[in-house]
C-alpha cells in the first residue's frame, strides 16, 4: 500500500496573475435566500453545513429573499447606506491626500463598506467592536466625527490620539471602537476577553471582533477561539475574506484547501459564510449571531466572503501580482450598488435622492478636510512633543521624566 | 502576627483582592479547583467561587490575551503562567498590546493586569523551569516588573501589583517559596518560619512599587540584588567579612535609582548579581546607570555576578548558579580595585 | 430577538472529582469495526463524519474487527507487546528511582504505551517522529539502548545529552526521535517544516508529530496545522487525547464542544479519531495517514483517545483532583492487556509466554538500572562540568570562554 | 563593481546563495511572486522557481518553526519577517528552540536559518513598523544577532549569517535600505550612489560575523554604533568637531570586544549610540562591558544615545530618533569629563 513515489512541495498559486484574465470562476454563488436559517439557539451539529454555502439576500433585482432578510426599517437601510457611501468618499479622498504629501500613510476599504456598516448599525451602542485597520465604515455609521479622523490621519495638533499612532489606526471608546495597532491578529482574543469580563459581570453587552483571511493563519485566531469556545464567551468573531493579504491570496492563508467559516468546525461553535458585499445578509448574520450570545448559547465565526477592491494601502502597487481586471470581475457585485438597487426596489430611493446624497457626503468630507488642511496636515502641524513623553504609564516614572527634561522640548 | 512562607504570603494577598474587589479575578493553568502546581492559589476556588478563581487551556497568549480584553472593559485580572520560561509565546501580547495600549489609545483603553510566574533556578528544573528573564521586561516600555525576596514584601508588592493601572510581571523566585535559600545547597535548608520577613500582617497592605529596600546597612561597597540572590548575596557578604551594603530592588521597572545612587556614591565600589545569564541581562542596565550616575566617586570596575552565557544546564545547577563564593570573590575583587 | 437576560460566564468542570465516583458514561464506544474506511486518497469532504466516532479494531474477546485491520505479522504483534510491556516496566522502575532520589524528575506513560510503540513499528526507520514527552514507547519499539535512557535519566557521567537536558526530555536522531523540550507544543511545527523538506527535496520520508490534547490550545497547534495544509506537507498529526492536562480536564482544552480530531475540518484535512488503547488501530490509522502522505496527499490529523493512567510526573499526584477509581473505570482498557488478548485469540500467545517475557523485560531494566547506578545517580556522577560551556554554538564565542576560565571548572 | 544599494545588495546575496546552494530557499510573507514589501526578494522566484522562494501564512511564529524543522531535516532556510516588530510573535520559537536545539540535544539537532527582517525608525511607520529590538535577542544564549551598515557589509555579512550553522537574526535598518540616511532628515536624501561601500563585488563574498570595522579612525573618544546609527554617528562627530574614532559593530553577538576595548583603551572616551529605547538597551552591556574592560583607561562617564523610554510616536520621528545634534552633544560632554 505504500507507495514510494517522490514526495513534491505544493506551493499554493492564484489562478491568475497580472498579464491574464481574472477568472472567478471557483466562486459558488448559490441564489438568494437559498440557503436555510435554523434557529439562533441551534446545536452546533445542525449547523455544519454552513459554512460551506454562502448566504445571500439580496438577488440579482436587488430583492431581499429567503428567511435570512432581516426586518430593517427604511431609516436603518439609508442609514446604512449613508455610512457605506461616506466612508468610499472619505477613503477616496484621504487616499489622495496622501499623494500630495498631507499625510504618512493611508488604507482604504474599498468593496468592503458592508461589512463594518451593518455590525455597527446592527449591535448595540454600548457593544464593543474590535476592528481591523479595514472597517472605518463601523465609525462612520456611528457618526464619529470626521475632523478626528482627519486630524488623525494628518497627525497633526488636533489629533486624538496625539501624534502617537499612525493615521487610520484609530481608537473611538465611545463608539464602541477598540484601540487598533499594527500588529495584525492580536486583539482578536481582546474581544474574547471583553466579552468573558461582560458575561463574569451579569451583564448584557457583547463584543465583535474582526480579522482578516491573511491574519488568521496567527497563533492568535486559534487561542481566541479555544477560549472563546471553551468559555462560551458571548462573542460574535469574523473573519473578513477579502481574497488578499497584501500580495498574498487567499490560498496562502489555507483557502485552497477549506473555507474560513469551517474553521468553526474545529471548536464546536456555528460557522457562517456570508456573502459579504450584501449587507442584509450582514446584517442578518449578525442579528443571529448576536442573539445567539446574549442568549448564552456561545461564540459564533462569521465569514465574510468579500474582495478588497483597493490596494493594500498607499504603499502598495496591486497591479504588480493580480490582474488589472480583478475588482471589476468581482461576482458578488458592489456593496453600495446593491443596497441602493434594493432600496430602489423597495421604492424608497431614486437616483436623484441619491447623487444629492453623493453631493453632501461629498462636502462633509471636504469641511472636514478643510478643517484639518487649517489645522494643519503632516510635518506642518503636530501636538506639542513633549506630549510623546505622557502616558507610558498612568503616572510617568522618573525616566521619562528625566528624558523630557534632557531633550530640550 | 502569622508566619507565612512565601507561597502562603502570596496565597493571602490574591484571597484579600478576591475578598475586597469583585472586579478580581484569577486564571491560569491548573490555578482553579488543583490550586496551582506550587500551591499559590490553594483554597481560593473553594471559597471564592469557580468564576473568581479558574484553569485556563495551556496557552500563554491566550490567557494574556483575555486578560488584556478583560482589563480594557474594566475587570483586574491576575493571571499565573507556570514558568516564566513559558511566558515568551505571549511575549507579544504582553510588547505589543498590554504594554501599549494605554499610550497607543491616548488612554481610552489600559490593561491593568498582573501576570504572576515562578522564576528561577535553584530546583534542578533544567533549562525549561529554571530560565530569569527579567531583562527582556524591563526593557519594553510600558511594563513593570516586580521581583520579591521574602514573604512580606511578596504579599505588599503583590496587592500593589494588582492595584497598579498598568501591566505588571510579578516573578516569584521559586527556589524562595519555601525558605530563605542562600546558594549554600549543601547545608540544609532554611525555613522561613526563623525569618523576620516572614511575619505577614493580616489584611491588605502594599510595598510601593519603584521602591528598594537596604537590606544590610555598609560602608565598604554597595550590593544590588532581587529576587534568590538577596539571601545569596548576604550570605556571599558574610563570607567575604566585607562590610557591603545590600539592596534588593524589589522592582526593577520602576527602578528606585535614588537608593542605588546614594549607597554608591556612599561606598564607591558596586557589585551587581543576577541569576539570569550575563550578556545583554538587567545588570548591564545597572552597571552602565551606576557609572552614568557615580562615575567620579567609582573607586573599582563595577562587578556582575550572573548566569554564565549558556543555556540553564540541569545537571550543573550547582556548577551555573551564582553562588555566595563568586559573591564574595567579586566583593573581594572590587575592594582591590583602586 | 434580542434577549436581555444577563449573561453568564461558562467555566467547564469534569463530570468528577475527588471524593465522588470516577463517570464515563459521556464516552461513547463505537463496537470494533464499525468505522467505514475510505481510500487513503479519499477527498476531505469525504472523511468529515469520521472525528466524530472512534475507530476501533480490537473487540472485547481481542478479535480484531472490520475494515481498518491492518495485516499484522506475529513478528510485528510481539515487537509491538514487547515495547509496551517493557515502557510500561521501566516507568514503573525509573519512577520508584525518583523516591529514591536517584533522579530529580520522571514521567510515566501508562496506559499510553499503544500510541509510542504501533507509530513506531509502523513507519519507516528514516522517517521522524517528533515527540512528547510520553512517548518513551517509540524509543522501545525501536530498541534504543535502555543504559541511555538510565544515564540520562541519572544524569550521570555517561548521559547521552551531557547533563544538559532533564531526565525524560530524550533526543535520540538515530532512531527517529527528535530533541524534546519542556514547553509544550513547540516543536510541532517543526514536524511540518522537516515534511516540507522532504518534499522540497523529492526524498520519501515523512514526519509524525504528537501533542497533548491540553496543548492544543497553543498557537503553535494552529500555525503547524495551517502550514501543514497550506504545503500539503506528507507530515502525521497526532493529538494524545489522555484526558489530562496535570490537573485540567480536556474540556479546559476544549473537549466540552467537540472532539480533537474535528480540529482536522478547520483545515480540510482528515481527522481519524482513533482508540489509543488498541494497538491495532493506532496502527492502521498511522498506515492509513502515512500512505496519504507518501501519495502526496497531504497531512491527517489523529486524535488518539486515550487516558494517562498514573500522575503527571514525579511532581504531581492525581488524586486531589480526580477520582481515585478514575484509571480504573477507563472504558477502553489497557493496551497491552488488549493486545495480549488479541495474541493469545490469534493462538500466538498464552500467559506463561507472556509471564516470561515479563520477567526477560524485568532483567533487561534491572540491568540497565544497576548499569547505570554503577556510573552513578542524580549527584553522585555527571559529566564533566566544563562540558556545559560546549554546544551554545557549532564553535564557542570568547564569552563562553572566558567564563570557562572564570569558573575555574 | 557595480554600485548597490541595500536592497539590491541583499537581493545578491540571496541570488547568490540560491544559486549555489540548492538546500537554500526562502520563505516568508509577501516575499514570493511580489518579491517583498521592501523589494530584497524581487525576482528570485521567477529565476530559481517557485519552491525556492515563496510567500508564507502571516504567522511568524508558524514561519520560524518551519524553518527549524527544514533546518533540522538538512536545509538552509532563509525567512523574512515583515517588520522586526512582528518576530515577536515568534520570540518563543526562537528563543526556546532555534536557540537551544543544538545545545539541548547535545549536536545531534541545529537549526541554521537565518531570519531577515527590517528593523528600526526613520520611515514615519509609527509604533509597530519602527522598533529596534536587538537588545532581547543579543540576551539570549545562543543566537546571533547581525546587523549591517552598507551594502557592501549587507551582502557580505548576509551570506556569512546564511552559511553559518547557528540561527541568526539579521536585522536590516530599513531606513538605509535606499540611501546613507545621517538623521538629517530636513536635507536632501543622500544616494548609495556615491559612497564606498556602494561597491558590491559579484559572487560570493563574505564579512565575517563578530568583526567590527573601524569607519572612522580618531584619538579624543571612541563612538560605538551599529546599523543606521553608524551613519548618524558620522555626522554628529563631524558636526562635533571633536576627533572620534566611530566602530561599526557589524554583529552584536558574537561581538568583536577587541576592537572595542583597544579603540577604548586608546581614547579613554566612549560614547554608545543606538535607536532602540535606551533602559534595558544594548548600550546597557556594552557600557558595563567597556567599563569593567577600560575603567583604569576612562577618563568620562560612557555615555549612552539611545530612544527615550517611550513606544515610538509616530506624529514625532524627529523628536524620537537620536540625530546628530544628540551624538555631538554627548561626545562635547565626554570631551568634558576628567
Ligand atoms: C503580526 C504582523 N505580521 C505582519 C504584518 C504585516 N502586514 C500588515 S497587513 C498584512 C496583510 C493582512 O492581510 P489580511 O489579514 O487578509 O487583511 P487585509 O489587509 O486583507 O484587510 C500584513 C502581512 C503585521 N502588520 N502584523
Ligand atoms: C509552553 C508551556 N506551558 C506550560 C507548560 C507546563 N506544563 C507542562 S506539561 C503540561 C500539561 C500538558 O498536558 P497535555 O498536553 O494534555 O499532555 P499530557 O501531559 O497529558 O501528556 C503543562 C501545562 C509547559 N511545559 N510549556
Ligand atoms: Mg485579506
Ligand atoms: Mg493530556
Amino acid at each position: 500500500m505504500v507507495t514510494t513515489i517522490a514526495l513534491h512541495l505544493h506551493i499554493p498559486e492564484p489562478v491568475s496573475r497580472p498579464g491574464t484574465e481574472a477568472d472567478f470562476s471557483w466562486v459558488e454563488v448559490p441564489a438568494a435566500g437559498s440557503v436555510r436559517r435554523p434557529e439562533p439557539t441551534a446545536a452546533d451539529e445542525d449547523t455544519r453545513d454552513l459554512p460551506y454555502t454562502l448566504i445571500r439576500v439580496l438577488d440579482e433585482d436587488g430583492r431581499a429573499q429567503g428567511p435570512w432578510t432581516p426586518r430593517l426599517t427604511g431609516d436603518q437601510l439609508h442609514q446604512g447606506l449613508r455610512a457605506m457611501m461616506l466612508t468610499r468618499v472619505f477613503d477616496d479622498r484621504l487616499f489622495r491626500a496622501h499623494r500630495q504629501g498631507k499625510t504618512s500613510f493611508y488604507m482604504k476599504s474599498t468593496g468592503e463598506e458592508a461589512i463594518g456598516a451593518a455590525p455597527s448599525l446592527a449591535l448595540d451602542p454600548h457593544d464593543m467592536c474590535f476592528p481591523t485597520y479595514r472597517v472605518l465604515s463601523w465609525l462612520m455609521a456611528r457618526g464619529y466625527p470626521l475632523e478626528n479622523l482627519v486630524n488623525q490621519i494628518f497627525s497633526n495638533a488636533k489629533d486624538p490620539l496625539k501624534g502617537r499612532q499612525l493615521p487610520v489606526l484609530y481608537s473611538a471608546r465611545d463608539y464602541g471602537f477598540y484601540s487598533l495597532s499594527g500588529n495584525v491578529g492580536s486583539r482578536f482574543g481582546h474581544a474574547v476577553g471583553w466579552s468573558m469580563a461582560s458575561a463574569y459581570r451579569g451583564d448584557t453587552r457583547i463584543a465583535l471582533g474582526y480579522i482578516g483571511e491573511g491574519s488568521t493563519a496567527e497563533g492568535d485566531f486559534h487561542e481566541a477561539l479555544t477560549f472563546a469556545s471553551v468559555y462560551r464567551a458571548p462573542v460574535i468573531l469574523c473573519v473578513t475574506n477579502n481574497q488578499w493579504a497584501i500580495s498574498s491570496y487567499a490560498g496562502i492563508a489555507g483557502a485552497e484547501a477549506t473555507t474560513f467559516a469551517a474553521r468553526a468546525v474545529a471548536y464546536g461553535i456555528p460557522g457562517l459564510r456570508v456573502d459579504g458585499n450584501d449587507f442584509l445578509a450582514v446584517w442578518a448574520a449578525i442579528e443571529w449571531a448576536a442573539a445567539r450570545a446574549r442568549g448564552n448559547c456561545g461564540p459564533t465565526l462569521i465569514e465574510l466572503f468579500t474582495y478588497r477592491a483597493a490596494g493594500h494601502s498607499t504603499s502598495d502597487d496591486p497591479t504588480r501580482y493580480r490582474p488589472a481586471d480583478e475588482a471589476a470581475r468581482w461576482p458578488l457585485g458592489d456593496p453600495i450598488e446593491r443596497l441602493k438597487t434594493h432600496l430602489v426596489a423597495r421604492g424608497d430611493w431614486d437616483d436623484e435622492r441619491h447623487a444629492a446624497l453623493a453631493r453632501t457626503l461629498d462636502e462633509e468630507v471636504r469641511t472636514a478636510v478643510r478643517q484639518g488642511e487649517a489645522v494643519g496636515t503632516l510635518g506642518k502641524s503636530k501636538p506639542p512633543a513633549r506630549e510623546m513623553f505622557e502616558g507610558v504609564f498612568a503616572s510617568p516614572d522618573w525616566r521619562v521624566l528625566e528624558q523630557l527634561r534632557e531633550s530640550g522640548l | 502576627m502569622p508566619t507565612m512562607n512565601m507561597v502562603q504570603a502570596l496565597n493571602a494577598a490574591l484571597d484579600c483582592k478576591l475578598a475586597q474587589d469583585a472586579d478580581c479575578l484569577i486564571f491560569g493553568e491548573d490555578v482553579g479547583y488543583f490550586g496551582g502546581v506550587f500551591r499559590v492559589t490553594e483554597g481560593l476556588q473553594a471559597r471564592h467561587g469557580r468564576k473568581r478563581c479558574f484553569d485556563a487551556p495551556i496557552s500563554e497568549g491566550g490567557i494574556i490575551a483575555t486578560a488584556i480584553g478583560m482589563g480594557a472593559f474594566g475587570l483586574r485580572p491576575v493571571v499565573e503562567i507556570q514558568f516564566a520560561d513559558y511566558i515568551l509565546p505571549a511575549f507579544d501580547q504582553l510588547v505589543s498590546e498590554a504594554a501599549r495600549l494605554r499610550y497607543r489609545s491616548n488612554g481610552e483603553f489600559w490593561a491593568p493586569i498582573t501576570v504572576r510566574s515562578p522564576y528561577g533556578g535553584g530546583i534542578f528544573g533544567g533549562q525549561t523551569h529554571s530560565q530569569s528573564p527579567e531583562a527582556i521586561f524591563a526593557h519594553v516600555t510600558g511594563l513593570k516588573t516586580v521581583i520579591p525576596s521574602n514573604p512580606f514584601d511578596a504579599k505588599g508588592l503583590l496587592i500593589a501589583a494588582i492595584e497598579d493601572d498598568d501591566p505588571v510581571i510579578f516573578l516569584e523566585p521559586k527556589r524562595l517559596y519555601n525558605g530563605p535559600f542562600d546558594g549554600r545547597h549543601d547545608r540544609p535548608a532554611a525555613s522561613w518560619a526563623d525569618h523576620a520577613a516572614a511575619e505577614v500582617p493580616d489584611g491588605r497592605y502594599v510595598v510601593p512599587l519603584g521602591s528598594a529596600a537596604v537590606v544590610r546597612e555598609g560602608e565598604a561597597a554597595t550590593v544590588l540584588a532581587y529576587g534568590t540572590m538577596v539571601h545569596v548575596a548576604l550570605a556571599g557578604i558574610a563570607d567575604s567579612g566585607i562590610d557591603a551594603e545590600l539592596i534588593d530592588l524589589r522592582s526593577i521597572v520602576p527602578l528606585d535609582i535614588e537608593t542605588i545612587v546614594d549607597s554608591v556614591g556612599k561606598t564607591g565600589r558596586c557589585v551587581i548579581v543576577h541569576e539570569a545569564s550575563r550578556f545583554g541581562g538587567f545588570g548591564g542596565e545597572l552597571s552602565a546607570l551606576v557609572q552614568e550616575r557615580c562615575f567620579y566617586h567609582l573607586e573599582a570596575p563595577i562587578e556582575r555576578v550572573a548566569g554564565y552565557d549558556i543555556p540553564y544546564p540541569h545537571a550543573f545547577e550547582w556548577d551555573y548558579f551564582p553562588g555566595p563564593r563568586r559573591v564574595a570573590a567579586a566583593l573581594a575583587r572590587v575592594m582591590e580595585g583602586g
